[in-house]
């Protein structure tokens, strides 16, 4: 299994033989934008649920105070 | 089939099924994706002719292809809001029509790092997949403006949906129109992107795997802010009142 | 009220009524048929300034440089199609008329295209002539341009439409409409280059043709449930 | 005529109303109160089909009025807070447009109820030039033409002097008195005998 | 009452808040940042199309179409400066402000060009590679439209101030605007193309420069008198 | 502290009003009356400088407005027939700008004075989604913040409902008694004690 690894050191595997610049860009956009469109959403969930929250304890304070 | 169809369209089920399905999808993604990429990055054998550029190959491919899928998913879920007035079909355009400008876009990014390698140029007029894809970029920019634009979210659900009718009709006849106007200038054109390389099967199966990761990602990226729509639009109901109090 | 629907009006009157009221209206307002055709020569003439005045540059550029100004005049102007309309009213009355819509939204795109673009296409041979256009394409630019450009507002009806009720329009009308107009660009281009080189532009001409029937007949229809959509 | 049950109507999470039921008869003027706010416009708006945000049945002579759009649309005259007057044409030109939607009009019968209004000398003005209580009455005008048979009118009486008022009081009686039925709102007092009220909020 | 005058803003702190308020309607409607960006983007990507994809044929038409094309989009854009403001009645508002009316004018222009000029300036290089510049003019192309764009939007003000309170202003600014616009389209593109000739262009973006500051100077001046003209 | 004195005004060949003289006093509310069209709302424009095709002498506190401009305006607060509200800008930050162009204001001003204004929770809505009437209530916030002496308000009352009328009769009155002064046009009969009338037309 390990043999079949195309590269025999960290270097070779950095310069992807000399089109390391445009590999590692195409990876690094490609992590970038997985990350991003995973990450945003989960963390918006976040931010939903809190301000539903705080949303619902105003409207209480609200209620509280009219009566 | 219409109970089935309604239910679908109630967004309360959707949250609640989804939330059944997104740990599978997630695994499912994570596998797939590890696996492609590991794959792709370490052990695929450099082509004989492009190199380790090959690849990029896969990553742009899985994209590219993907991303053509998403005039198509909002033209059903635009058919939908108008016709069948179902709510979520519209939280489903929404995030589709932002999703796919992202797809699109790191289409257009890959390949040009792509080209930068194989053409030595970052960007080529006289390719019709490229300023295809391009418009095709312009068109859902501007769904997502009009969404934007406009204040009141049951006319911007409706008007996005019938803007993106119009614009898949488009998309095509600008494929096709582009390509020919293209035929017409390959003379001077530095390469295409049909000059095939022989590639061996095991790129077409490191890609083949990226495609199907990347349709994974896709599902669950759209599910997760469609399940957020959910949350923001239906925030007056009992269920999601008792959900937030009780998170 | 017995009366009532013995007086009620026929379709094709509701329909020339609506025609008469907008190019009366175009023509008291007389900048709604002037800006169009000075825009697009403005826009023209910048051209040699920037980017170059010799005639040799120019005729290469000419055909495309004249495409791409009719497509921005006539993007740009229809932000009036419907606008002054939502804003006092009369496009509720509109609505609520008992004709079909269709008929009604196409009587007021017919004279929008009349009053803004058929002014810009008449003045299209004087700025190939400036822009140093060999003689011999006047009249398949022409020709092109009097297909073309309905297309492009019927189009461009749609997105009016549907951002009707917005406060700023110009931009983002142009930024829906224009990826939309590129396979108009591309073929009255061609037709013209076509002729250039002495290759017959008949082809893209009867494929203009098609786009504009089949325009007619749905882009109305997608106008008038934009509306609805709007006026909401 | 004209009959709506349980209507329901959210705005941005607001209920405005909800198990609405009213009916409108011939010879009726219905008066919807309401402070601001309460979905007065709203209501309007939804009852002429230009919003359908909203759950429940509005009948037509007993029939559902998708069903029959055309026809509800040829008996009815709505006129809103826009009244859909164009500042660039003259009263007559406004009218002779507005009218032509439904009905057959010939200038003497526009000029006999722009005089009628108020607004004799000012036929042939642009009606930029028109105060905004004088834009109000070329829209009411056509009130005087208009042989529909349900009007639907929202806030009417907004920048109408005294006497304006009055007038289109009589106005809206006269129509209650030939068969027809009115849908109005205001926060004035009206003083019509056919008057019924609906409140919401 | 007594303590009015104290509680009274200072000119700076009105300054500041006009600013501050017209970021936050951009931010909100995000469209007024976005469309002038995604108009330019678009145009640009026409020319192509419309007149040829060859690099070769790109390169020699590059500065002017991006010179053209920034000029368009920000004269467009200019479109929603003051007009919500003169619909909403704002603009009355800031008419009867007791402080200066030159500093108010000024802190909406400058909040207009952050949000509208300074984007598409910003992406000008991109599309100078799509459209094959030279390498070499870049900064140039880029310093020049920074100095270029305030120019224009300053222009442009005076035009939306005088024709704030028109029905349908799109074309008719575009028509005031463009022609005032020329010399910095001139000056503009001829420090380009000097670069790519291998000169200096320091001289035409030293006249730039000037150009900018008389207008700082002097247009939101005009802009001021135009508004109160329009609003009378 | 305001006069006006021979004041002509003519608009499209149509004399408005001529020889038109009057005195604003502190502590005094003056209604301007009169029929559709007969120049109220030009009049206030007039006095704002905010139109100034008219002939005649307007003092403020014996001066001529022209020459003292900014200190005019710094105790002018006008509405017109346009409120000023921004549609996109909620009720808070709406209120945030257009006092500040006046006078320093802080977030517990402007949140008592909506409060008050009957908006309470509409505080951080977009005014698009307000109705006509709310609109209206959020430009009369102002009134409750503003330190200016004149307030000049065309047609404030329209699509305010009677609560909303009852109130804003009763912010006048305080202004009067604080030794402002009040000029309004509307067709409402006011019950303002401190009320003078001028008609036009
Ligand atoms: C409609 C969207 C697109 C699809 C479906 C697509 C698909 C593909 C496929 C299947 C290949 C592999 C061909 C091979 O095996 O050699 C490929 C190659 C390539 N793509 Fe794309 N692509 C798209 C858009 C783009 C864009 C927008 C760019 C550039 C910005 C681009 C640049 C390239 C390049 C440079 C190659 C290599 C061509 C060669 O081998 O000579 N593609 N693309
Ligand atoms: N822009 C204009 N050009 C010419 N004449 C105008 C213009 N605006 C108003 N007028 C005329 O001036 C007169 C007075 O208008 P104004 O708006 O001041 O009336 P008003 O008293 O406020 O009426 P309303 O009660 O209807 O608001 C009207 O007769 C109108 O015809
Ligand atoms: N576009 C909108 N989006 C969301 N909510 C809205 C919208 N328009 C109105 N509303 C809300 O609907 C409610 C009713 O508005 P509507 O205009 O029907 O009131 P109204 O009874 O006519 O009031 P008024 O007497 O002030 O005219 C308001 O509370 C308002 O907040
Ligand atoms: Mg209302
Ligand atoms: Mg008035």
């Amino acid at each position: 299994m390990l043999d079949a690894i195309q590269f025999s050191s960290f270097a070779e595997f950095i310069d992807m033989g000399g089109y390391g610049f445009n590999v590692w860009s195409v990876y690094g956009l490609f992590a970038i934008f997985v990350a991003v469109n995973l990450v945003l959403p989960l963390r918006k969930k976040q931010k939903i649920l809190r301000q539903l929250k705080r949303r619902m304890m105003l409207e209480e304070e609200i209620k509280s105070e009219d009566s | 089939m219409w109970l089935w169809f309604s239910k679908l369209g109630s967004p309360k089920w959707f949250y609640e099924l989804s939330g059944k399905w997104l740990p599978w999808l997630i695994a499912a993604m994570v596998v797939f994706m590890t696996v492609g990429l590991v794959w792709g990055l370490l052990f695929l054998p450099p082509d004989y002719q492009q190199g380790f550029t090959s690849r990029i190959l896969i990553v742009h491919v899985a994209v590219a292809g993907t991303s053509l899928a998403f005039f198509p998913l909002l033209l059903v879920s635009g058919t939908i809001t108008l016709v069948w007035r179902m709510k979520l079909a519209d939280m489903v355009a929404k995030n589709a029509a932002i999703l796919g400008a992202w797809f699109s876009f790191i289409t257009l990014a890959t390949g040009s790092l792509w080209g930068s390698v194989m053409w030595g140029t970052w960007w080529e007029w006289t390719d019709s997949r490229l300023v295809s894809m391009l418009f095709q970029l312009f068109l859902l920019l501007g769904v997502i403006s009009l969404r934007s634009a406009l204040e009141d979210s049951e006319t911007a659900a409706k008007a996005c949906a019938l803007l993106s009718i119009v614009g898949c009709i488009n998309v095509v006849i600008i494929k096709y129109s582009v390509e020919w106007w293209n035929t017409l200038h390959q003379v001077s054109s530095p390469v295409s992107m049909d000059t095939q390389s022989p590639n061996g099967p095991e790129f077409w199966i490191a890609t083949l795997i990226m495609i199907v990761a990347v349709y994974l990602f896709l599902s669950v990226s759209l599910i997760l802010s469609t399940r957020n729509e959910i949350l923001e639009r239906e925030r007056k109901s009992q269920w999601v009142q008792d959900l937030v109090s009780k998170s | 009220m017995e009366a009532m629907s013995e007086k009620q009006t026929t379709t094709s009157a509701a329909f020339l009524a609506t025609l008469k009221r907008d190019l009366l209206i175009a023509f008291k307002k007389k900048n709604d048929i002037v800006n169009p055709f000075m825009f697009f020569i403005i826009v023209v003439s910048l051209f040699p300034i920037g980017i170059s005045p010799e005639s040799d540059r120019l005729t290469e550029i000419a055909a495309g440089v004249i495409w791409i100004s009719v497509l921005l005049a006539s993007m740009l102007s229809m932000d009036n199609l419907y606008r002054a309309d939502f804003e006092d009213g009369s496009l509720e009355q509109l609505l609520l008329s008992p004709h079909p819509l269709f008929f009604l939204v196409l009587a007021k795109n017919i004279s929008h295209w009349l009053v803004s673009g058929l002014p810009v296409v008449l003045v299209s041979p004087l700025l190939a002539y400036m822009l140093a256009l060999p003689e011999e394409a006047y009249l398949i630019l022409v020709l092109s341009l009097l297909l073309g450009t309905p297309i492009m507002s019927l189009i461009g009806s749609i997105a009016v439409a549907l951002t009707v009720g917005l406060g700023s329009r110009g931009l983002i009308l142009a930024v829906i409409t224009l990826p939309m107009s590129v396979p108009v660009l591309i073929f009255g281009t061609l037709a013209v280059q076509s002729t250039l080189n002495s290759q017959s532009p008949l082809g893209y001409l009867s494929l203009m043709l098609v786009m504009l029937s089949v325009s007619v007949s749905l882009a109305p229809l997608a106008s008038a449930a934009a509306l609805k959509i709007s006026v909401n | 005529m004209l009959s709506a049950r349980q209507l329901f109507c959210e705005r941005d999470d607001r209920v405005l109303f909800q198990n609405l039921d009213f009916d409108l008869a011939e010879g009726q003027v219905l008066q919807v109160q309401g402070s601001n706010g309460s979905g007065k416009t709203t209501l309007l708006r939804i009852l002429c089909g230009l919003n359908d945000s909203y759950a429940g049945s509005i009948r037509w002579y007993g029939q559902e009025i998708e069903e029959q759009a055309a026809a509800f649309f040829a008996s009815l005259l709505y006129i809103g807070h826009r009244v859909g007057v164009s500042k660039v044409l003259t009263p007559i030109e406004n009218l002779r447009w507005s009218c032509s939607l439904k009905q057959a009009v010939n200038d003497d019968q526009i000029m006999s109820a722009l005089k009628e209004v108020g607004l004799r000398g000012f036929e042939e003005s642009p009606c930029y030039t028109l105060s905004a209580g004088q834009q109000q009455r070329v829209s009411l005008a056509r009130l005087l033409i208009s042989p529909a048979k349900l009007w639907v009118l929202d806030e009417p009486f907004t920048t109408l002097d005294t006497k304006g008022v009055a007038q289109l009081e009589s106005i809206l009686q006269d129509q209650a008195q030939a068969g027809g039925a009115v849908m109005v709102t205001t926060h004035h007092q009206l003083t019509i005998p056919e008057l019924s009220l609906l409140s919401l909020g």
